[in-house]
């Protein structure tokens, strides 16, 4: 295990008493129990509170745009498979901007985690609804409250069988470090919606809030079940079930091209007397 | 203009196999020694419509396309009545003789009696064309066996028959066309069109990742990738939009791929936020764009020149570029090869613009030289000091040393916000002021590396045409026909229009006559450009926006 | 019964024996029952071959941008709600290029039509695969097989309790023509995913191929049961269900915003007085 | 530049309440008659950091930000340190008690004393500052009442007793600031800000429909829209991406509404294709651009003026537009509503480009003059013959009447690929040509209506300061300052950039001295416009890039 100091410890712009913190903690907390050494790790991020996270950790790092964790974290997984790659976001960034890299990740199945920030709200452009707002919930730019219904990415995710779908809540740590772990060892797309307490912006979904709700699935939730599996995903409410909810074994994107493409992009050099040979082919 | 060339057009509706005909001759001609200039007018449609498939072929050098149609392949009545008008006095119409020739000349082949199927009526085609331009029927044999031999042996001999029933039926006709005169060169040259020969320059560059979402008329440089690069290890991901297209590869590249976006311009304009994204993180993509003309959707298939300025401004704030403008398959080649080097020697994003009439028009390209091609600039893997490493160290160029993640224990970290020297996002304003001046100082650079505009012709013309991409061949026959006129004349033709860099061509503009702008847009994009960079102030211009290319008789016809 | 004549007869770009002119036949048809004077109808598509369609309809037309169907047919939706509004494009355009707005459109509820003509094809450029395309299908493209699974637009309505859910196959036009009619007169956004062979591109999802597997939903299934629905959804390969999947009773966007600024947004005028007063708050 | 001015700066971290205490005190001094310029310098982050609230004020009319400090309200120790070289001679220092003052004069205000609860301390601190600026104590009571009134009268007098017992302590002080002169006007102005006057600019043109994503610093443009458009019946919906809300305000816009969409650089950069979309379907549409620093994310609450070749360029292919930049609030308002007819009048994309710096910067504006305003265009409903309607006619001006559907029984057609007058998709090129061309005549039209630039100061000036947008202010005070120092100047300030007009303006750039660009870029986008459009070449120029806006002292510095 790889000492948590090595992945760095760096002032943050991020409140007081936000969950962004914690889950800062559980990340270091995964990468040291998977003794990923910090050279050997690339996150990605877009833009947001949370997409800042990765310039306070010791890794390599793609701070990219608002909505695009996804595009370049899957273009370096496959530049390089023996990265081991993260995408980082908020719920704005990642299921807003970003929904439809959201839905091709999921049908691509490049094996790569991403981490969700979920705090239901836009929280650095100051409070906006975001695609996890509770329909109805009032905010400054929504004062009738949010027209929409909230977007469900674990329904959605189970929905196109996506390997491994969990949901954490950034008040309990150690099972969400355990659950990152855990997802970054499963083969192929791997998403963590973790609910993150957001103290300046969303009033509604307070540490207290999801303190109530939160329960760990046990040993009764079968998370290979699929239709357990989007059963638990629709759970949103008075209770809200933290924990792997679906497991499965679709077969990574990389075993699905062509193997000879598949090697460490930056150490190939073009071999031309091949080249030469395919342009015979236009003679 | 030269009389030694003969212009052949096949047309007729999509799925008639207009483009098999068309290729096969074209092909055999390039192999027997001829040069030609292929122009593809197709409709945004699978099948019906009206399309062509013009060859213009010479035993000498030619450049552009013409409207002129000596031979007209008609495989439908509405061919005929389509192009009479641009027949010339010795044109012949070639058509099924259930087809009414409206009057003119030619020959009504009988299909049906020569072909045991309609599927062989292409290959028929071909035989009756052989013949009347005298070609040795050798190469269209030989050629007829390559792209049959997967189909088996009793297919090529089937459509071999064909062929020679047909030569031989035409042999026996009254109608002749003047045989082409013999070719003069005999080395091998390659049967090449635009797109594809920019997808080998980037391959011999070294690309080895392209996203792409597929868009006419780019999507062929993404297949000459599927089919040929694959070969050479290119990994080769079609994404969910633009936007995944480019910043998946700039991911790639971040990661040490070799990166190529191709597009067309709608694609490109979701492309944009992420050309900032490449300009502030100082990540190497080549962008590849085809024209056809806007706005929006407008004309899919056509050509045009139209987005230039996109190209020139595309993303917020100020960062520096590179755009190469190709003028023929050659210079696809060459240009792109050199844009793959000047992204990552620059760590910048590099444009090379061309359109649907040079990406589809095939040409007899003369082989490129592999082993001459210059090394081309790359990341680094390791360092000396990783702990020390700083991904955006303040140089004198500008150009910080580059390094991969993940091959050493050095960390790589980029940011799309304004960022420290070690990557990390900062809102100190001094540091600010020291990576825009960093970053723009590549320009200068880039500005050292860029590749002059080409003269050709008169020294202090009467008459300078100038242009870019693929209006070249245009130009060049146009400035031929002046010439032969009796007024001296010259073109100047861009195949880098950004930077630009006056004293390249300001005294070559200075000293000739009359001075003509030349592109195939509505508000002369590159006089604009070049009056704001040096203020030269072309008073004419012959521009072109129906969606056709360039011709010589065209730009004749507005002087 | 409005005549079919009125909704015009043109000639198309599409390719003869292509499923879009079917389609075509059951729009006409479903809009003449549905008794919709062209006038009072609005078709915004996006680019591609089943884009076309609304030049080939009497109808006002927003032909717009490649997967930019829908969020002009909500604008324009919003802007008029005593317009009929139908968006049509293909499954490229739909559900690649323009993922995110499908998302965004099931949540937000708009009423309004979808209709995607699905060829599990990107048709006008020539045979790339779709999100639709089958895993492993060969295409010109994709040599080695589509490497993505594909997107089952069904399932994810479903999954995010779309209001009404349909498959309709382009071989069965009365079937489709009366889903249509069902779609358009439910309230909210109306999802209808139709199979369509493509004759150029696509040799495996043919007529044939279609009708050996195609099945019309009975009495059988109850369209209200969300977990029958997400069972059905779910159904695609030896069997494939046609009809209305899910109909559920979420109540449309517009009864969820402020009812003052719901009205023909043409014929409203600037009210200066209003304007001055809310100015003095200024002062 | 006059010394009847005082700078105000409040410094602290993000959540301190320094934004509170700024407007309390910058709205009464409206109130009280005063000019004010204010400047918000923020930090990308909501808690913590460093951001201040600079209030320059005065009895006499004054244009720009101001770097120097006569009164620092330092809520927290680090803004001591980091402001202290601004101090002028005469300035104090007011700070907690606990915080050390690193000897400059002021004063020590014993808040804890003061107030009951730490949340009266912005009260406490503006009672303080009444007493220095002698302002009339009723100005900032009556502002607490209308403020707090919502929360009750028991907060209100609590919030009374703090600012009278905090002025009271203040007024028994040593530390004497010298007292502002009375303000010489005494109509009413608003207190409001350039996105506030924007938003009102809009829907006094009858803006009925908005689409937006949220991005700094444009979103209270859409803020003010939900607090103050709604009642005025404006449809907002934030969408789920920037190619959504201008693809959906484009279908609004189509249907009969009228249109605004607020965004910053990297959500236009988003929009590139739908703006080229509005000018293929020529569907009005205003998109308003509050610019940031770049590329990409760069600075996100700062302010630079580096986007306008991004939306002079932006889209595929050609097609006309304008680009409305306003100086001031006042401007802010004129011009959009501008901006909102000429995009119905000319149906074309129109944009209104401003910055960080105006976006946020309140000033005491002039009342708008609501019955003057001229009448606005639009679309019409119903038509004579509506079978024979045709979207796209031609027309000697370009411009086809616009109906709307639904309203009657004629159809609208509008298509993204070129189209015939009737909007159905072609592939005519004849037809394409008449459509480019009716689609630019269009340009003449937006040409004639352009707002000339304005210009201020002497006559054939030895100095002329060129500027855009909302370097307005600091150019008019340079030029005072040159004045004041003898020299003859003069300001030419471009409300409009585009289209450009040059009988408007070449002459008076040439008649000038030495003539100087001022603008917040690197790279001199208007400088390098102007030259394009009318061969001027700018030699001088002063450009800034820090993220802070342009000032008088620092335009100065640099002639
Ligand atoms: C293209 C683009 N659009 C909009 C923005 C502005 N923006 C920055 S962060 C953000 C929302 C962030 O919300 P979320 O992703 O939930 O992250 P959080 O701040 O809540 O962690 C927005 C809209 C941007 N930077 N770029
Ligand atoms: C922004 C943009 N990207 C790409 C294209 C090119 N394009 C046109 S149609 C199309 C695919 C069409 O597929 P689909 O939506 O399934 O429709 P079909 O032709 O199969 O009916 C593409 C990629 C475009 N017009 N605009
Ligand atoms: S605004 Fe919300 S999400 Fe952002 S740092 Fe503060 S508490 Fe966290
Ligand atoms: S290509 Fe396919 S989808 Fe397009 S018209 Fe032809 S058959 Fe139909
Ligand atoms: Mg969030
Ligand atoms: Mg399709």
């Amino acid at each position: 295990m790889i000492p948590l100091e090595q992945y760095g410890e760096f002032e943050t712009a991020w409140c007081p008493g936000c969950g962004n913190h914690a889950i800062l903690k559980a990340v270091k907390k995964a990468l040291s129990t998977l003794d990923l050494p910090p050279h050997k790790v690339l996150f990605a991020s877009g833009i947001g509170q949370a997409a800042k996270a990765p310039h306070y950790l010791r890794c390599n790092a793609f701070n990219g745009l608002h909505g695009r964790s996804l595009p370049p974290a899957q273009g370096a997984a496959l530049a390089n498979t023996e990265l081991t790659v993260f995408a980082e976001s908020g719920d704005g960034c990642s299921y807003g901007e970003g929904g439809n890299h959201f839905l091709a990740a999921l049908r691509r199945n490049v094996t790569m985690t991403y981490l969700v920030h979920d705090n239901q709200i836009y929280g650095l452009t100051k409070g906006q609804a975001s695609p996890t707002t509770a329909q109805g919930q009032k905010t400054k730019f929504q004062p009738d409250g949010a027209p929409s219904m909230p977007f469900n990415p674990l329904a959605v995710a189970v929905s196109m069988n996506a390997p491994f779908v969990a949901r954490a809540f950034a008040g309990e740590i150690d099972h969400l470090a355990d659950i990152i772990a855990q997802a970054a060892r499963h083969p192929g797309f791997a998403l963590v919606d973790i609910l993150q307490p957001c103290v300046s912006f969303n009033k509604v979904n307070t540490y207290a809030w999801y303190r109530e709700r939160c329960y760990k699935l046990g040993a009764d939730h079968n998370p290979t079940d699929w239709e357990a599996a989007m059963r638990k995903a629709q759970e949103f409410g008075d209770r809200i079930p933290i924990g792997v909810i679906y497991k499965g074994d679709r077969a990574p994107f990389e075993t699905r091209i062509n193997p000879a493409v598949l090697r460490p992009l930056a150490t190939s050099r073009p071999d031309l007397a091949r080249l030469g040979g395919l342009l015979q082919g236009y003679a | 203009m030269s009389d030694t060339c003969v212009s052949i057009v096949i047309g007729g509706e999509a799925g008639q196999g207009l483009v098999t005909v068309g290729d096969f001759l074209a092909k055999a001609l390039v192999r027997a020694g001829y040069e030609i200039v292929v122009t593809q007018d197709y409709m945004s449609r699978i099948r019906g419509g009206h399309n062509t498939y013009a060859i213009r072929v010479s035993h000498e050098a030619i450049h552009g396309p013409r409207e002129s149609i000596d031979l007209l392949v008609a495989l439908n009545a509405e061919t005929v009545a389509l192009h009479r008008a641009q027949l010339t006095s010795r044109a012949l119409v070639l058509a099924d003789e259930a087809i009414d020739r409206l009057g003119h000349p030619g020959l009504s082949i009988p299909f049906k009696a020569l072909c045991p199927k309609p599927m062989f009526e292409n290959v028929a085609a071909l035989g009756v064309l052989t013949q009347l331009l005298c070609l040795e029927r050798s190469w269209l044999e030989a050629l007829i066996r390559d792209e049959f031999a997967k189909k088996g042996d009793e297919v090529v001999r089937q459509n071999l028959d064909v062929f020679s029933s047909a030569q031989d039926w035409a042999a026996g006709q009254k109608a002749v066309f003047s045989c082409m005169a013999p070719p003069v060169r005999t080395a091998k040259r390659l049967f090449m069109n635009g797109n594809e020969a920019i997808a080998f320059g980037a391959l011999a560059a070294g690309a080895n990742f392209c996203s792409y979402y597929p868009m006419t008329p780019a999507t062929s440089v993404a297949a000459t990738f599927v089919s040929q690069g694959t070969k050479m290890g290119m990994l080769i991901e079609q994404a969910e939009d633009e936007i995944a297209a480019i910043n998946m590869a700039l991911g790639a590249s971040y990661a040490g791929a070799r990166v190529v976006v191709p597009t067309s311009g709608g694609g490109f304009a979701l492309m944009v936020e992420g050309v900032s994204l490449a300009g502030m993180t100082e990540t190497p993509v080549v962008v590849v764009l085809a024209q056809r003309p806007g706005p929006a959707t407008g004309l899919p298939t056509r050509t045009e020149q139209g987005d230039l300025n996109m190209v020139l401004y595309a993303g917020h704030g100020d960062f520096p570029r590179a755009v190469f403008t190709p003028g023929t398959p050659e210079q696809c080649f060459e240009l792109t090869y050199r844009a793959m080097d000047q992204a990552e020697k620059w760590q910048s994003p590099v444009f090379v613009l061309t359109d649907q009439f040079l990406a589809d028009s095939y040409r007899a390209v003369v082989p490129f030289d592999l082993e001459a091609l210059p090394p081309v600039s790359g990341p680094g893997l390791t360092c000396e000091d990783p702990a020390g490493y700083k991904r955006y160290a303040l140089t004198p160029s500008g150009v910080s040393p580059r390094l991969v993640p993940g091959f050493g224990e050095h960390l790589v970290v980029v940011d799309s916000d304004e960022h420290t020297e070690d990557g990390h996002i900062t809102e100190d304003l001094t540091v600010r002021v020291q990576m825009v001046d960093k970053r723009m100082r590549k320009f200068d650079g880039l500005a050292a590396d860029v590749v002059p505009p080409t003269y050709s012709g008169d020294e202090a013309p009467s008459t300078l045409l100038v242009c870019w991409g693929s209006a070249m061949g245009a130009a060049l026959e146009a400035a031929q026909g002046l010439r032969a006129g009796g007024k001296s004349a010259a073109v100047l033709h861009f195949g880098q229009v950004y930077p630009l860099i006056p004293k390249q061509f300001l005294p070559i503009l200075e000293r000739a006559g009359r001075v003509v702008m030349v592109e195939g847009n509505q508000s002369c994009q590159l006089a604009r450009l070049i009056r704001q960079e040096c203020g030269y102030h072309f008073k004419e211009a012959v521009t072109r926006y129906d969606g056709l290319p360039i011709t010589a008789r065209y730009i004749l016809d507005r002087l």
